[in-house]
């Protein structure tokens, strides 16, 4: 393997960034965000730089290697600080750096009123450096590193704007889940030294032909425990709406396009202990379907507009864990979709805050309407990332989900049929729910306060908007010229089965999808840009009366066959959300605490009964040694 | 009757009479020198003499002994490595015990009384403590060389003895100093009673009291062990009360909160050197062929300890019984070196503990700083908002706090992950999952204080953090920048104590 | 072959069973000097076992270090602290006292079955041949020789144990005490010449000449420091303006 | 009779003195009751020194002796100086520092 000395600068840049801006204090107010912005720019031209050494070299001699030093050394275990770029790796790494670049520039505005906009921008650069660490670590170790990296950056940005209680609480609660997550993480590493002996991914890849299928399965679950926290996946998935609280911009880099997709990286670099662990693959697939359902029904529900993305974040990376649980012939789709998903979503995130800063931080979107008028870049940019979302043909979304949804009809059997349906169900439902959020945000009528003003954002803002929306549009049709991306990952995921029983026919699945989507804008359209909105005075002009009437009809159709029971179940998932999964959160922190408090009883304050402690433990440990003895 | 002169190795002992040596002249400081110019020349007398011990004790490093003292001690890697370790430990804390508002100014004086006042306002101090130190520091560089009963006793209550004293020293809140002192002392006398007789049960098991005598019984033994597990049970007692483990942990959270802070950190960091050091060599060297029986014994007591202490802490409001806690749980991660039994379970030991006594140092250092005007502040509440007033003393309790939890990076993280897997490695599965799942309910409590500290507004009511004197401040800045790199860049340590650790017999 | 002869024996049967009791009653009696009282009287017992087992420099030890001063120091102490001051027996720590019963019967049980249990692979050896030199010598042998390292290392222990002692108990003057001179400039130079002469005497210049009855000054005031310390303490002082003779002032003025 | 015995005995007079330090409440009774238990660890030295044939265990009670008399210095100390404060030498008094 090709060796470099440069890879450490990817890291360097930013988090020396983060560095000074924290050392200097309040003396780097004034040029703090340049420099970050600027370092950050400039990690994205060494990786661009990297890439296109990359492409110079022949397939075999892509992935490069560097190592920095020799970190543990215990016994016969040797763990590098090591990096690895490879074909996978430099996707996130433009993905990270490139998005991260362009969401420091829209800070720079968004954040201007802030007066710690420089320790803002620190936990910025903080958080690229820890994310770049984790998709360039070479070993399950560097790797939970990054991992505890982004966590902590992550928890520092959710609760950046700390004034509110409730704020505090959501950073101390994606903590929790989160936490859930590492310790799977970690027993995963620990289980992998002690059953192969080795933590670096090239190690656990050769002895994964070996290794016993019981140890790789129990690593293979314990990683998927670890995405499902990182990445939002169910059971542990609570978190990310709240996490909402942040700024704008962290939810558009953290909880959309970089950090919450740790988890995808993390099963398709894994790929080799999958491919040999059948059922911890299944239960990757399961995790997916079911999350992308889940997310799109809390989708459909929630008028908060952040939240609303939050939940159709969740659904996206549904899919992509879905891809990544079909073996080889979904990593590179899941990638695929990711990045994707990297440019519309934070697009669609950075318009939510846009139209937040135009409407003076109003985040409910029965309060918006007809924002169009006033917003026409931002319209425009959101628009295009809806139509990459729901995927409509020629934007990314249809690229990449369609093949998820193909490649999951194609599985096989009556999995296949099962979990292709379940995605062209989501499909309906993403396009019904985005549609939804369109219509409230930008083209129904207005029902915002008079002392509204909405106005379009400032350059600085909608420059990285509309370059990101131009990804939306165009990088779904890049990746899949002549497979671009799928011979580009395979030297790293392994080649795809060819030849087996095909299913459904890429043309008939992208038919499908269509009609699929069409169903869900039409129900969308109908319910909420032709019908009425909470919160608007209904307006009885006669003209539109029958068509009033009509929709009536139509509400009362869809209320009895689709929307009852769909909102049951909605209502049935969101408060299983709040209740259930929050409730879990708390009743365990509850539980630790309340134990806590009842054991803290037996510290009495006496000295004699610390004495009747120690004389009971006395006889307690004869006993046990004696017990054994016999 | 013949008798042959006893042969002493003074080179290896150098460094525990050189330590003993400077209490001397301590305590002749004590008695000779003018008040005024004690306390000066007490603290150059203390830092020299463990900066002179601690070369003494690395120029014999390599140096390998069964007979340095008539067989009373073994010196050997381990050995050197724990000694180093508890010089390095004394010698920041010393520098922490060097600032006067830790202690009070007389404390022979009745608290409250006028006698009291008169001493603290003609500026009296106790430089009696530094004497007393350097008695505990030579009892716990002797603690873990310790190859026969004997001295470990001695070295035990040699260690002890300054400790229950200088617990009672306190400036601010004297009744709670004193009550510690009470309950350490009392406590702990009970403890030392339970090990003398393990001592006397394993001398009637073996014949001997020499560490290799007993090894030798246990694997030559013709009659039965019952003598052999009494003497197991009672010597555990008395050594797992040192290290604070569940069920004889209950004296730490109550004298850690009423020591002064600076020996808190002292007592907390060197102590657990020492007694585990003790603790793996009588373990590792004199019961290592009696596994089968303590070890099911010693694995129930770390995953209890290490539970209780995760789960105590959480509850806790006060920051130095938090710390206290945290410390219990500590000693449950540490019993899982013991329990590994093999080279890796010790080198991760050792790594450990230095580890460990750095960041806790560190820890208390700053615990010391934060005041008001009524001395230090302990309620965690007050700590709000600590790092919007001073964040660079936040960020590094934050950093210790992070160590402590065992995030990557730090020093914390890779002895969590060694001596976890030293455990895992020998087969304790449940050790491994009760350390994993009870560090991770750990960090809870750790993030919970780093929370209140940058996301909480700042209590309004005065609590203010000193500016430091020229020593806390060395302290703090060595133990953060060794914590830092222990977790960043170990290898060479680790590369050292893996050349060096191991026990001979 | 060690055989124990009937007059030990004997001695242990009946010495045993008083030392037993001895210390059950030091749990029971209220007053902790008796507690001390039955403590000395079980190490005298144990130091007659000592000696019956030929470690007679143990037992004579036992007796000089422990009955005679480590026991003395309690007493001592308990001396000091208040030896009329008896204990309540009553458990005031709900839930102790039973815990702490089944947890000493257990604990007893466990100890005396597990003894019973135990077997050595030989017999007692008893120290005839260690001994053979005479006990003291052979120990002062194994002292200085073999262990002599802990013995040295001991001298530290009762090192620390003094200056420990001393941190604690010693009283070092604050203030530094007044010399004489300084005592008769303060005399001299003082508000008021009215102590000059020295002390005044109760009852002198007094129209009243009972001890509790302060003394009065040339100018007419009264001598509080004419009056005992104690009868002051206890309130049971008059006041000399009800034996005044009216036309000198001779109001009170408290001294501090 | 059997020199086990004495082994008995001291079991007996060690667990007296554990109970005793944990049901009395005067320091100082609680204080002589951990030297019953030193005293009583001394006895089974002592006898197990005998069975055994050799001197160490005289050594070690020997050794015991000098500590206790060190560790009394000491603890008759910290118990004189809680008395002064609070004019109590109750061990139950001394129970501010709790939870």
């Amino acid at each position: 393997m090709v060796t470099s000395t440069s890879l450490v600068y990817l890291i360097a840049l930013p988090l020396f960034g983060a560095a000074i801006l924290l050392l200097a204090g309040r003396r780097s107010d004034k040029w703090g965000h340049l420099l970050a912005t600027a370092l950050s720019a400039g990690s994205f031209g060494v990786g661009l730089y990297q890439l296109s050494q990359m492409l110079s070299r022949p397939t075999a001699e892509r992935a490069i290697t560097q190592k920095l030093f020799s970190w543990i050394a215990v016994g016969t275990f040797k763990v590098d600080a090591g990096l690895l770029l490879d074909q996978l790796s430099i996707c996130f790494v433009l993905l990270i750096t490139g998005v991260g670049t362009l969401i420091h520039i829209y800070s720079i505005s968004y954040m201007s009123h802030d007066e710690n906009r420089r320790r803002f921008f620190a936990y910025l650069n903080l958080f690229i450096a820890a994310m770049l660490l984790l998709v360039l670590g070479n070993s399950y170790l560097n790797l939970y590193v990054g991992w505890e990296g982004v966590g902590l950056a992550s928890y520092l940005l959710i609760g950046f704007w700390n004034q509110k209680p409730a704020y505090a609480t959501a950073s101390k609660k994606a903590f929790v889940m989160n936490r859930v997550g590492d310790m799977g993480l970690s027993f995963a590493i620990m289980i992998s030294f002690a059953t192969l002996g080795t933590v670096s991914f090239a190690g656990v890849q050769a002895a994964s032909h070996t290794a016993s299928k019981a140890a790789l399965t129990a690593i293979g679950i314990m990683l998927l425990v670890a995405a499902t926290g990182k990445s939002a996946q169910f059971p542990l998935q609570a978190w990310l709406g709240d996490a909402m609280a942040g700024p704008t911009p962290v939810s558009a880099l953290i909880h959309a396009a970089t950090m919450v997709t740790a988890g995808v990286y993390l099963i398709v670099r894994s790929n080799f202990i999958f491919d040999a662990a059948p059922t911890a693959q299944l239960l990757v697939v399961i995790v997916g379907a079911i999350t992308l359902m889940f997310g799109a029904l809390v989708g459909t529900a929630k008028d908060d507009i952040k939240k609303a993305l939050a939940a159709s974040t969740m659904s996206q990376i549904g899919y992509m864990i879905l891809g990544a649980g079909l073996g080889p012939a979904g990593y590179a789709f899941a990638i695929m979709h990711l990045l994707t998903h990297g440019f519309f979503k934070a697009g669609m995130f950075l318009g939510a805050g846009s139209v937040m800063h135009g409407m003076n931080d109003q985040v409910d979107m029965r309060r918006y309407g007809a924002l169009r008028k006033f917003m026409p870049i931002t319209f425009a940019t959101f628009g295009l990332g809806y139509l990459a979302i729901i995927g409509v043909p020629p934007f990314a979304g249809f690229y990449s989900k369609d093949a998820i949804i193909e490649t999951a009809f194609n599985a096989g059997g009556v999995k296949g049929i099962l979990l292709g349906s379940t995605a062209l169900l989501g499909a309906a439902i993403t396009a019904f729910y985005m549609t939804r959020v369109m219509v409230l945000t930008f083209t129904s009528k207005e029902r915002w306060e008079d002392d509204q003003h909405p106005h379009e954002s400032p350059l600085l803002m909608w420059i990285p908007m509309a370059i990101l929306a131009i990804g939306s549009v165009t990088t779904g049709f890049l990746f899949t010229r002549g497979h671009a991306l799928v011979h580009w990952l395979t030297p790293v995921v392994g080649e795809r089965a060819e030849g087996g029983k095909v299913l459904l026919q890429p043309a008939v699945v992208s038919g499908l999808a269509l009609v699929a989507v069409i169903i869900g804008v039409a129900i969308a359209v109908s319910k909420y840009q032709l019908g009425k909105v909470d919160s608007v005075a209904p307006q009885n002009v006669s003209v539109f009366t029958r068509i009033a009437r009509k929709d009536l009809m139509q509400d009362s159709f869809n209320e009895a066959v689709f929307m009852k029971p769909g909102q049951a179940l909605t209502a049935l998932l969101v408060k299983g959300d709040d209740k259930v999964i929050d409730g879990a959160v708390r009743g365990i922190a509850a539980t630790a605490l309340g134990t806590g408090s009842t054991l803290r009883r037996t510290q009495t304050g006496f000295a004699r009964s610390y004495a009747a402690f120690i004389l009971i433990g006395a006889i307690v440990l004869i006993a046990a040694i004696w017990v054994v003895t016999q | 009757m013949d008798f042959t002169a006893p042969v002493l190795n003074y080179a290896l002992l150098a460094p525990i009479l050189i330590v003993l040596g400077g209490a001397l002249l301590g305590v002749l400081i004590e008695a000779f020198a003018p008040r005024a110019s004690r306390h000066n020349s007490q603290l150059f007398v203390t830092v020299a003499s463990l900066v002179i011990a601690l070369s003494a004790l690395l120029r014999v490093r390599k140096q390998v002994s069964v007979s340095a003292a008539m067989g009373s001690i073994t010196f050997d890697g381990a050995g050197v490595l724990f000694q180093a370790s508890i010089l390095v430990i004394a010698i920041l804390s010393v520098f922490l015990i060097a600032d006067q508002e830790n202690f009070t100014a007389l404390p022979a004086a009745v608290p409250g009384s006028d006698e009291e006042r008169h001493s603290l306002q003609t500026d009296m101090r106790v430089t009696e403590v530094y004497p007393l130190t350097l008695f505990a520091v030579a009892g716990m560089l002797l603690f873990p060389l310790s190859s026969d009963l004997i001295t470990l006793f001695v070295a035990l209550e040699m260690l002890s003895l300054p400790l229950y004293l200088m617990a009672g020293l306190s400036r601010r809140r004297r009744l709670l100093s004193q009550e510690a002192a009470l309950k350490y002392f009392l406590l702990g006398a009970f403890s030392s009673a339970f090990f003398l007789f393990g001592v006397a049960y394993l001398y009637g098991y073996s014949g001997s009291i020499t560490f290799s005598g007993i090894q030798a019984s246990i694997v030559g033994g013709s009659g039965n062990d019952v003598f052999l597990l009494l003497g197991i049970a009672f010597i555990s007692v008395g050594l797992l009360f040192k290290v604070g483990a569940v069920p004889f942990h209950a004296w730490s959270p109550d004298v850690y909160q009423g020591a002064p802070t600076a020996i808190t950190g002292f007592m907390a960091a060197a102590t657990k050197v020492a007694a585990f050091g003790a603790i793996l060599r009588i373990f590792y060297v004199a019961f290592a062929n009696a596994e089968w029986q303590w070890r099911p014994a010693l694995i129930l007591i770390s995953i209890v300890t290490m539970v209780f202490g995760s789960v105590v802490a959480i509850s806790q409001r006060d920051v130095k019984r938090m710390l206290a806690y945290s410390s219990i749980a500590h000693a449950g991660f540490l019993l899982a070196g013991v329990i590994a039994l093999s080279k890796a379970g010790l080198e991760a030991s050792i790594f450990y503990l230095f580890a460990y006594g750095i960041a806790t140092v560190g820890a208390f250092g700053i615990v010391t700083l934060v005041r008001d005007s009524a001395g230090e502040v302990t309620d965690l509440n007050r700590w709000s908002g600590l790092g919007k007033r001073s964040p660079v003393i936040a960020s590094a309790f934050a950093f210790f706090l992070l160590a402590f939890a065992g995030i990557p990076l730090t020093s914390g993280f890779i002895g969590k992950f060694s001596i976890f897997s030293a455990a895992y490695e020998s087969g304790s599965t449940a050790v491994l999952i009760a350390g994993v799942l009870s560090s991770a309910i750990a960090a809870f409590f750790y993030i919970r204080v780093i929370v209140l500290m940058f996301f909480k507004d700042p209590a309004e009511d005065g609590t203010s953090v000193l500016i430091p004197s020229g020593l806390t401040k060395t302290t703090i800045a060595i133990t953060s920048v060794i914590t830092l790199v222990l977790g960043v860049y170990p290898a060479p340590l680790i590369n050292f104590i893996a050349s060096s650790a191991f026990f001979i017999r | 072959m060690l055989t124990i002869q009937t007059p030990e024996a004997v001695m242990f049967w009946v010495l045993a069973p008083v030392a037993v009791l001895a210390a059950l009653g030091m749990l029971l009696v209220k007053k902790a000097v008796h507690s001390a009282l039955l403590l000395a009287w079980v190490m005298i017992t144990l130091a007659i076992f000592y000696i019956a087992q030929d470690a007679l420099f143990l037992g004579i030890v036992q007796i000089v270090v422990y009955t005679g001063a480590v026991m003395m120091l309690f007493l001592f102490i308990l001396m000091l602290v208040g030896v009329d001051a008896s204990d309540s027996l009553t458990e005031t720590i709900p839930g102790l006292r039973p815990i702490a019963i089944t947890a000493a019967v257990g604990f007893g049980g466990l100890l005396v079955s597990l003894i019973g249990r135990a077997t050595l692979g030989h017999g007692a050896v008893g120290l005839d041949s260690a001994n053979g030199a005479g006990n003291v010598q052979a120990l002062a042998k194994l002292l200085f020789s073999t262990y002599v390292w802990p013995f040295e290392v001991v001298s530290a222990l009762l090192i620390t144990a003094a200056l420990g002692a001393m941190v604690l108990a010693h009283h070092q003057r604050t203030v530094a005490r007044p010399t004489q001179r300084e005592q008769a400039i303060a005399r001299f130079r003082g508000d008021s010449l009215g102590s000059a002469a020295g002390l005044p005497n109760p009852g002198v210049f007094a129209r009243h000449n009972a001890v509790d009855v302060p003394a009065l000054l040339p100018d007419g005031s009264a001598a509080p420091n004419s009056i005992s310390a104690t009868l002051k303490a206890r309130g049971d002082m008059l006041d000399s303006a009800q034996f005044e003779l009216g036309e000198v002032d001779n109001t009170v003025t408290e001294e501090k | 009779m059997n020199p086990y015995n004495y082994l008995y005995v001291a079991g007996l007079l060690f667990t007296i003195g554990a109970i005793g330090v944990v049901i009395r409440r005067n320091a100082i009774v609680v204080f002589m009751c951990v030297e019953l238990m030193l005293n009583a660890a001394n006895l089974t030295l002592v006898t197990f020194a005998r069975i055994n044939g050799t001197l160490d265990g005289q050594v070690v009670a020997f050794f015991t002796m000098v500590v206790a008399a060190c560790e009394v210095v000491v603890g008759l100390a910290i118990i004189v100086t809680i008395y002064r404060s609070r004019r109590s030498a109750s061990v139950d008094d001394a129970s501010l520092l709790k939870r």
